[in-house]
């Protein structure tokens, strides 16, 4: 009867969130389901930590559910593609719940706190199981758990108008995510098989048959409509708008990164492994639409006048990026796209943190209504100086390793690489406008009238506060993450899914 | 002989799809989409998913079609005229799609080619080790349940997440509703529905626990057999009223469906892992990996027809106990 | 190609048609029930293309039976995988709808043109 | 040979059934439609399964039958339940 729980870590990773959601359904009293599901979250947050800590090592786990031989059963594999993936995950999911607790608490009526933080650990749950698997049809169920449970968050945010958002996205969302079957179904078709490295085995046989195109031209399509990839990204800043703010933290931070990480597992070790042509469509499907994101929705964001819209905008824009650094098909392309995903978690859920703080004393968040507050709350405004530094890719913060490595990677192309070059920087310069029109407002701008009101609550403060020194922090020490992105960035050039 | 069939019933499939396109009136569209449904069903019959047919028909056509009904109770009966602008522009992008489509399948092997891919790789193995690791005919069952019990481990929870989603979101979680409504007495002053009905509650019922036990050896399972009793349920609350249904299976009782079917299936998933075996990997549970094997599968059949009969019935009574006015927004 | 090939391409023709009829009841009207019925055809699309895959001719349904020994079974894997997806499809319309009530409740109604010019 | 007449003899009355439905154009013929259209896939079913030779499948039509009531029943309902929302508000 010796077991050992270490074996068990990358299905534990799922379960755990999983089976307490049923439970924090029963949990009735007002603080117990939120402290149960903090507690889930951060023993998620820790199993990543554990996981991540052996890949880094030099680890790979595998584990076979239900000990059937992988193309028969479901197999699940952490490696270094998506253990950092797993550790913002789940960081998020902790971050967001901790340090939003006020603004949760006055914005979901506490009736309601069991079914909305059963749906939150589900949504941890689907995520985690997208990432963990290593087989196409489970990816699409835990897609769905995702899906369903995001749905569920958003309506719960107190505007109307999150109705019409969460519909969008139902809509779209099904759409992506039917897009994925088929081209599941029709990868299935030609090999028979569902596991992923089977199915890298077996596809070149078969790459140049209609089928497989097709299914490649679908699951592209359809992540990208979950990963919200320009011009397919207009149910984010509504989505992301109308949220609670605790969901639009937790959101913000990984929900569509999981998406990109399914495309390009998919897209590298199935299609492009020894198929060229597969690699330039890839590259230019998605180089193009990468660069006009970036710089449409850099330029809507600094015309926005909902402070969470312009950030909601601003992460379309920063898909962009990473998805730039992908369609270079390169190993330091690679690895700044995986290690953008980590770094504007990072930035973001900074920013939408200190959004919720500020939401906890004004009462819409239009940017020119929060004149002065950095008088009154002057550490939110702080959290926000940071993440915005973060985001605009300053020396010093955790968005500027990502982005030099991407400038680098982009100059190892050549003339073309120099105009993409011009292109980073242009949008870089569109971000300082729109994180300074906003900083000048909290600063500089008078208020309207006297305002008398104090900081946001302390656990909010420090959680926000903790948030934006971990830009600090991977800004100045990236060893961990950049050694993760390279590493991963190998076993996808590597074609080894 | 199959391929003339499906020729048929598909044709029919087209033409009904366009039909509730191309219909205003709401309430006949969800009445051509139990026609769909039921055509669907009988193609999955053809194609040999006896299982399928089973799950399209009581989820499709019946569980669907009853929702989806009192869901337009609550909303707008007919579709105003006007489109979308795109309506024309998407109709052209739409149909060379779909000629490109049917360009693309025509490298997919041929319906029935006994040499296609999917029938030589990995599939075999279900078929030729089922009756030898389980101990039961049923190769759909088998997978469904052990091979690819993660899955449907997925599934159980995406109907929980259903569940919960419509109580959350239209906040119907306690108590049985405002005061007696005669809209919602139910049919049983009409003659042939409270004779007929009546009768039938527990014919369904005990045809569901057919389904349910029955699931290794023939077509059926907890799913199916989960959606067959909700809608015996369902079947007693259009005859005797909301209230009544309530009554019999209160909302409490339907959470404790919903939360005992989803923590059953976990429990059995974390005891194999308890027990020494990787998670789902019933064999570990007996002696003999076989009956290790059966007694698994049963439990957990158990808990998807307890997640899923709950989770339908929590959704049909959260839409079906709405008055048309509850929730109004004052602005409206 | 014959007659036979091509009549065992009809399940994906119509696999096609169907997807397609679907996202254009999605994309065109504006009324959000509507909208997920198209979303719920565009599903079952799927579904026929997954079943499709799991005929073998002279074949029956994956249920063994012993007194047969050399009788061909269709392939069971789709099927499970099907069965999946029907849930799924259920779960995501039963929220749509429950989303539709609400926006119902509190626009007055589920015409997408009248609910762009409310707010 | 007689099960094949019978199947095509019920797929003939499922087209009517589908045209009725179709076409209307009253909505009581299109109810009407559905619900023979259900019944014929009942029976279509029992015929089908014992032209595979696979009776054991008959108890799927057994299925069929119990929910084809169950929707009928839910469409009377929806109209009562209509007709009863319109007279209350004449009433007021």
């Amino acid at each position: 009867m010796s077991m050992d729980l270490s074996l068990h870590l990358p299905i534990l990773q799922v379960i755990v969130p999983l089976l307490a959601a049923p439970l924090v359904v029963l949990l009735q009293p007002r603080n117990l389901a939120w402290a149960a599901t903090v507690a889930v979250c951060l023993l998620a947050f820790a199993i990543a930590l554990q996981m991540a800590s052996r890949v880094l090592l030099g680890d790979i786990l595998y584990y076979e559910v239900g000990g059937w031989r992988a193309p028969f059963g479901i197999a699940l594999q952490v490696d270094a593609v998506n253990a950092l993936l797993l550790v913002v995950v789940s960081g998020a999911a902790s971050l967001a719940a901790l340090g939003c607790r006020e603004s949760l608490f006055a914005q979901i009526e506490p009736r309601r706190h069991p079914l909305f933080f059963a749906a939150w650990l589900l949504l941890l749950a689907g995520l985690s199981g997208m990432l963990v698997s290593a087989d196409a049809f489970n990816i699409f169920v835990f897609m769905e758990i995702s899906s369903l449970a995001s749905y569920i968050l958003i309506a719960g945010g107190p505007d109307r108008r999150a109705l019409l958002a969460v519909f969008k996205y139902l809509v779209m969302g099904t759409i992506g995510a039917t897009f994925y079957l088929i081209g599941v179904g029709l990868i299935y078709m030609m090999t028979g098989t569902l596991n992923l490295a089977d199915m890298a085995r077996l596809v070149p046989e078969v790459a140049d048959q209609r089928p497989v195109l097709l299914a490649a031209g679908f699951i592209t399509v359809g992540l990208a409509l979950k990963a919200a990839l320009f011009p397919m990204h207009v149910w984010l800043a509504n989505a992301y708008m109308h949220a609670p703010h605790a969901v639009s933290v937790f959101l913000a931070a990984c929900g569509t990164k999981v998406a990109v990480y399914v495309l390009l597992r998919i897209d590298f070790s199935l299609f492009q492994a020894g198929n060229l042509d597969h690699s330039i469509r890839f590259a230019l499907f998605l180089m193009p639409l990468a660069l006009l994101g970036i710089l449409v929705c850099s330029a809507v964001a600094m015309f926005e006048g909902q402070l969470k819209r312009m950030l909601a905008f601003s992460s379309v824009a920063q898909i962009g990026y990473i998805l730039l650094g992908a369609s270079l098909l390169s190993e330091a392309g690679l690895t700044s796209s995986l290690l953008h995903m980590f770094n504007h978690a990072l930035a973001k859920s900074a920013l939408f943190l200190a959004a919720a703080c500020l939401s906890m004393r004004f009462m819409d968040l239009r940017i020119d209504s929060l004149a002065g507050a950095a008088r009154q709350m002057p550490v939110t405004s702080a959290v926000f100086v940071l993440g915005g530094l973060s985001l605009i890719g300053v020396p010093g913060t955790a968005g500027f390793v990502s982005k030099w490595v991407l400038i680098t990677a982009l100059l190892e192309q050549g003339e073309q690489g120099m105009v993409m070059v011009a292109i980073v920087l242009v949008s870089s310069l569109m971000a300082v406008a729109y994180v300074w029109r906003t900083l000048e407002v909290l600063y500089f701008k008078e208020p309207a009238g006297e305002l008398k009101f104090a900081e946001a609550p302390p656990l909010m403060l420090v959680i926000a506060g903790s948030a934006a020194l971990l830009n600090l922090v991977f800004g100045l020490m990236p060893a961990v993450p950049l050694a993760l992105s390279q590493q991963a960035a190998q076993v996808l050039i590597g074609g080894a899914p | 002989m199959t391929i003339i069939f499906s020729l048929f019933l598909l044709t029919l499939l087209v033409i009904i799809a366009i039909a509730i396109v191309h219909t205003r009136n709401l309430f006949v569209c969800i009445a051509l989409m139990s026609i769909f449904s039921l055509l669907m069903a009988v193609n999955f019959f053809t194609l040999d998913a006896a299982d399928v047919a089973l799950t399209e028909a009581a989820v499709g056509a019946g569980v669907t079609t009853v929702i989806f009904l009192t869901a337009l109770r609550l909303t707008a009966r007919r579709e105003k005229r006007e489109g979308t602008k795109a309506s024309l522009l998407s109709l052209c992008v739409l149909g060379i799609t779909m000629l490109l489509l049917i360009y693309a399948t025509i490298d997919n092997p041929t319906l029935g080619d006994p040499n296609a891919p999917v029938h030589v790789h990995v599939a075999p193995y279900y078929l030729e080790q089922t009756y030898e690791l389980m101990g039961f005919p049923n190769v759909v069952t088998a997978v469904l349940s052990s091979f690819r019990g993660y899955d449907t481990l997925g599934e159980v929870f995406v109907v929980f997440a259903a569940a919960i989603g419509v109580l959350f979101i239209l906040d119907a979680r306690k108590g049985t509703g405002p005061e007696y409504r005669p809209e919602q007495a139910g049919l049983k002053h009409h003659l042939i529905p409270k004779a007929v009905g009546g009768l039938l509650v527990p014919f369904v019922m005990l045809f569901g626990l057919y389904v349910q036990f029955h699931g290794e050896y023939g077509p059926g399972g907890g799913f199916q057999a989960g959606a067959i009793f909700a809608t015996a349920v369902i079947l007693f609350s259009l005859l005797e009223g909301e209230q009544a249904a309530l009554r019999a299976v209160p909302r409490s009782a339907q959470m404790a469906l919903v939360v005992g079917g989803a923590s059953l299936y976990g429990f059995v998933g974390v005891l194999c892992l308890l027990m020494g075996g990787t998670f789902l990997d019933y064999s570990v549970l007996m002696q003999d990996p076989v009956i290790g094997r059966q007694v698994g599968i049963v439990a957990i059949e158990a808990g998807v027809g307890m997640a899923v009969c709950g989770s339908l019935l929590s959704i049909y009574h959260a839409f079906a106990a709405r008055h048309p006015m509850e929730g109004r927004d004052e602005s409206v | 190609m014959n007659l036979f090939e091509v009549l065992g391409h009809y399940n994906y023709w119509v696999f096609s048609i169907l997807l397609m009829v679907g996202m254009y009841a999605v994309i065109a009207r504006g009324n959000l029930i509507k909208k997920l019925v198209g979303l719920s055809i565009f599903q079952s699309a799927v579904f026929l293309m997954y079943i499709s895959m799991d005929k073998v001719e002279g074949g029956t349904a994956p249920i063994l039976q012993s007194g047969n020994p050399g009788q061909l079974y269709s392939n069971p894997l789709p099927q499970v995988l099907i069965l999946t997806a029907i849930v799924v499809g259920v779960a995501t319309l039963a929220l749509g709808l429950a989303i539709v009530v609400r926006i119902h409740e509190r626009y007055g109604t589920i015409e997408e043109q009248e609910l762009l010019n409310a707010d | 040979m007689i099960l094949v007449g019978v199947a095509v003899a019920i797929l003939t009355t499922m087209v009517l059934a589908v045209i009725r439905a179709v076409s209307g154009p009253s909505i009581y013929d299109r109810v009407l439609a559905a619900n023979m259209f259900g019944t014929k896939t009942v029976l279509l079913l029992a015929v089908v399964s014992f032209i595979f030779g696979r009776t054991d499948f008959l108890d799927l039509a057994l299925a069929y039958a119990l929910i084809n009531l169950v929707g009928v029943l839910a469409v009377l309902g929806f109209f009562e339940s209509r007709l009863k929302a319109e007279r209350g508000r004449v009433d007021e």
